[in-house]
């Protein structure tokens, strides 16, 4: 099967209404954010988004409508405030939440990517938020039969699809991710499917010579998307530093409200990344600042 | 040179660290302060982030766990799960520094929601305050960030009060609260102030805290930066004064 | 702490006489020879062996009487045939078995390297390998409280120590495997301490451009060896290839006994891993062979 | 040019991959039929091996699941527990090939112990036949390998019966035996003999045989491999009769 297709090919093709999306990225690094315009272009709705850290992509996907649930370790942008439309469509009652540690929720994946029912875990225990995931019944209290001490079972969690943004692909899918990441392969291989948007893709085997520094094998990727900045304003590691002052600004925009950020997406957005990449970085100028700046850090 | 409040809390923060530790930190001043105790008494203190770097060599002055500075010169670039469940659930990080919108006479933190308002959430903080064996807060001290008990627990301290840790399956915690105004100890117990910053008083102390916490008898004054450790934060450490923005303000 | 030491330093400070011994490598490749054979030198028994797939290693040290145990998924050499004297030893009684799948083996690894009492499996199931394991207390069996489907529960395997042999490693203990990595990378993190030997030592930080690629940190790593065809007759991927000669005439005389075996270790052995290479490969040819061969395949 | 039995036995093999399958194979005469598989009616077939190899490009002519020649121009190096636990757990690999010192009616298998005698153990088969959805076992066909009961259970088959595979948590599972004699069939069910090697009879077959196997009414004769197999298995997967010692004894 033919892996190598555009953003809007492989979103029209891959997230349904009412999906199950395992978001990639964390925070201000790699989120997969060429994809998630696709979404909002596409206008593909009713979705649940599950990840570890949810940021940027959470906060356009929730502004635009799109989004019913999400399920995560944390929803934020650390020093660069919350997620503001997030936020108040969550204290609205208009999108649930699945609260989470981290390490349950890198769990939740890990089990899906073993094909387990659950793992378990220590943490969690005599917690509010244990109580939380008990009554939504993605955990449960359990015992260890070996030592008899306390034990949390967390339940897997499987995306409908999975959607990341990489340094690198093969037309296969094989793909090389520079840098720490986060939850993502282990969502990725839990996830039904996965679309992977990689700064450059190669030929077929491009890595075969170096097999170990495969981040994430070809038999879990069913699509892949050449997007250069494809995560543009968050950063690449060894590509391109984030984009403080886009990440401002967007923050700027979602302190004031969802209409206006609902306006900042219609005005930014255009009919593809590129149209998008040229309006906020006319000459390209700033993407070429972030990449010098990134080789000066590395 | 006089210190700042908010220098004060990293410097006390940074004596937490024993050599030798590995200390999982944010971003913030637990990184400042981490950063701090390397370039002082624990050179060989290691820096675990959750997302997955193992012992970066940090370049000023990064803004987040995924901040390329935090990722420099690191021994590895791993995920979540091998930061947070192979080193940390698995025992291996003594120290860890959490942050809170509320803190309670329990040590019990909530990072979750308050009066209705939506907060980010528990990221790594629960596995952190579950799994290490020293956690130490620093927080400006207002009565609203020290009520009597949480709203919501997202990590727990010592849960209900003392024993109750241990009933729930979780090992034993030694808690340090460093504020602007004094430094709180808790180990299976409630709260206890047991130094004052230098200037603050009890009073101050009770005036600003939402429970009433015992005071140990022999009540230490936090010893004041020396010059070194403040040119280090000052002009190594955070230069751009990212997070002390009051010092450009001078 | 100062990591770098000789073989028989880390092996005269780390194993100790009733140790649980993690095993590294598998079959006839990255096998950790030259500590083996430290281990052999310094008589260090009572020994129980763990890993997945067991072979060479294992057999030598139980031919010169030092293992009581082992908890394993296989123990042979393939095409070369079955360990004699792990054969013997089993048969007499000597030395008892603990079986595993290999799954379930390295699920125990797991499990102890993420500081958990156990992890699931729904592998074992309705099998006599499956009653032996709960008869011998590391598996329950299990339902899972989510689906309701049965499940197995292996217990944490932390050995006291493990040995593997790596193609490079810092002097802070960081470690680079090229090839398949088998059960070793879990086994290492779940240990209590670790020796890794690899083919080269490099300066403290000489991964530090590329932490991606850095097989095992050096938080789980307690002494360094440099020796050079440290996995010798076993292959190391891209340094050289196993040496089929050595192994078959270590088979024939493992064939005919325990007797000849332990006569073999101690004409062979010598006072040093350099001694046994001199007395094996006096002029270096063969190793020179086995390194070409690997450059014509990979 | 004809074929020779064992020859036969790995052509035959080979038809039982479909273009597209996920295959998990060790050494020997498995992987001589799945590389013979992907260079004829099976080019999508992709090879995983229980070591952590994914999708190599094999190298004539491989002895163990950690040769180097079994490493070549893989999608990627990874871990025991990534290929059992992530892919043939995880329910990602269709076919798995297997082999044992006895197989029994209900195609359940013993790698382990035969009346005192120390076997290898189970390895990597107990996983496979746990999980894959198709199982294929190549093997000379001797009585003593055919008991009606395994001496010891290690890899599930349908154990005691129909219906006993579900009762102990395992999904559906389809088997075919391939033997110098005979191909037999098992699904949740006893090996049935639907097909005979040219030239054998359903007299040697059960002559043969530990326990009396069903035949189908149908019962087919397997096709003799055509030359290009026999060339590509004599010339280019095992030129150097690593696996056909009697190809060079004529």
């Amino acid at each position: 099967m033919h892996k190598l297709l555009t953003a809007s090919e492989a979103v029209g093709r891959l997230v349904a209404h009412g999906s199950v999306v395992g978001m990639g990225g964390q925070n201000i690094n790699r989120c997969p954010m060429a994809l998630v315009h696709e979404v909002i272009r596409q206008g593909v709705g009713g979705l649940t988004v599950v990840g570890c850290n949810l940021s940027l992509p959470l906060d356009m996907l929730v502004a635009a409508g799109l989004v019913v649930r999400t399920e995560q370790g944390t929803g934020n942008l650390e020093r660069y405030g919350t997620l503001f439309a997030w936020r108040r469509a969550v204290e609205r009652g208009q999108v649930t939440v699945g609260d989470h540690s981290h390490l349950a929720m890198a769990s939740r994946f890990a089990a899906a990517a073993l094909g387990l029912p659950y793992l378990p875990t220590r943490s969690l225990l005599g917690t509010d938020l244990l109580a939380d995931m008990v009554a939504s019944g993605v955990a449960v209290e359990s015992v260890d039969p070996f030592g008899g001490r306390p034990l949390v079972l967390v339940r897997a969690m499987a995306p409908d699809v999975a959607l990341i943004h990489a340094n690198r692909a093969d037309t296969l899918g094989n793909t090389v991710i520079e840098g720490v990441t986060s939850h993502e392969v282990d969502m990725v291989r839990a996830a039904k499917v996965t679309i992977v948007s990689a700064e450059e893709v190669l030929p077929a085997g491009a890595f075969a010579d170096r097999p170990e520094q495969v981040t994430i094998p070809e038999a879990y990727v069913t699509a892949v998307v050449e997007q250069p900045f494809g995560a543009f304003p968050t950063s690449v590691y060894r590509a391109y530093d984030f984009a403080e002052s886009e990440i401002k600004e967007y923050q700027a925009v979602g302190r004031t409200g969802d209409e206006e950020l609902r306006a900042w997406i219609s005005d930014n957005l255009g009919a593809s990344f590129e149209d998008y990449l040229a309006t906020r970085d006319a000459g390209g100028t700033l993407r070429g600042a972030l990449s010098d700046r990134m080789r000066s850090l590395v | 040179m006089t210190a700042l409040p908010r220098e004060l809390l990293v410097v006390e923060g940074a004596r937490q660290i024993r050599d030798g530790d590995l200390v999982i930190v944010g971003t913030g001043l637990p990184l400042l302060a981490a950063t701090l105790a390397q370039k002082t008494h624990a050179p060989g203190a290691k820096l675990v982030i959750e997302s997955g770097v193992m012992f970066p060599k940090v370049v000023p002055t990064p803004v987040s766990v995924v901040d390329p500075r935090l990722m420099h010169g690191a021994s590895r670039h791993g995920s979540l799960f091998e930061a947070l469940g192979g080193l940390v659930q698995r025992g291996l990080v003594r120290t860890g520094f959490l942050g809170g919108a509320e803190v309670d006479q329990y040590a019990n933190i909530n990072s979750t929601t308050v009066a209705g308002k939506r907060l980010p959430g528990s990221g790594g903080a629960n596995d952190i305050a579950s799994h290490c064996s020293q956690v130490v807060i620093l927080t400006d001290h207002e009565r609203r960030r020290f009520p009597a008990r949480c709203g919501y627990v997202t990590s727990p301290g010592f849960l209900g009060g003392p024993g109750e840790r241990a009933k729930a399956g979780l090992g034993p915690l030694r808690v340090k609260v460093v504020t602007d105004l004094c430094v709180m100890e808790a180990e299976d117990s409630a709260l206890t102030v047991t130094a004052l910053m230098p200037g603050a008083t009890a009073g101050a102390v009770l005036e600003n805290t939402g429970f009433t916490p015992a005071f140990a008898d022999s009540l230490d004054t936090v010893l004041p930066p020396d010059p070194e450790e403040l040119r280090l934060l000052r002009e190594e450490i955070d230069p751009a004064c990212v997070y002390f923005p009051e010092r450009i303000a001078r």
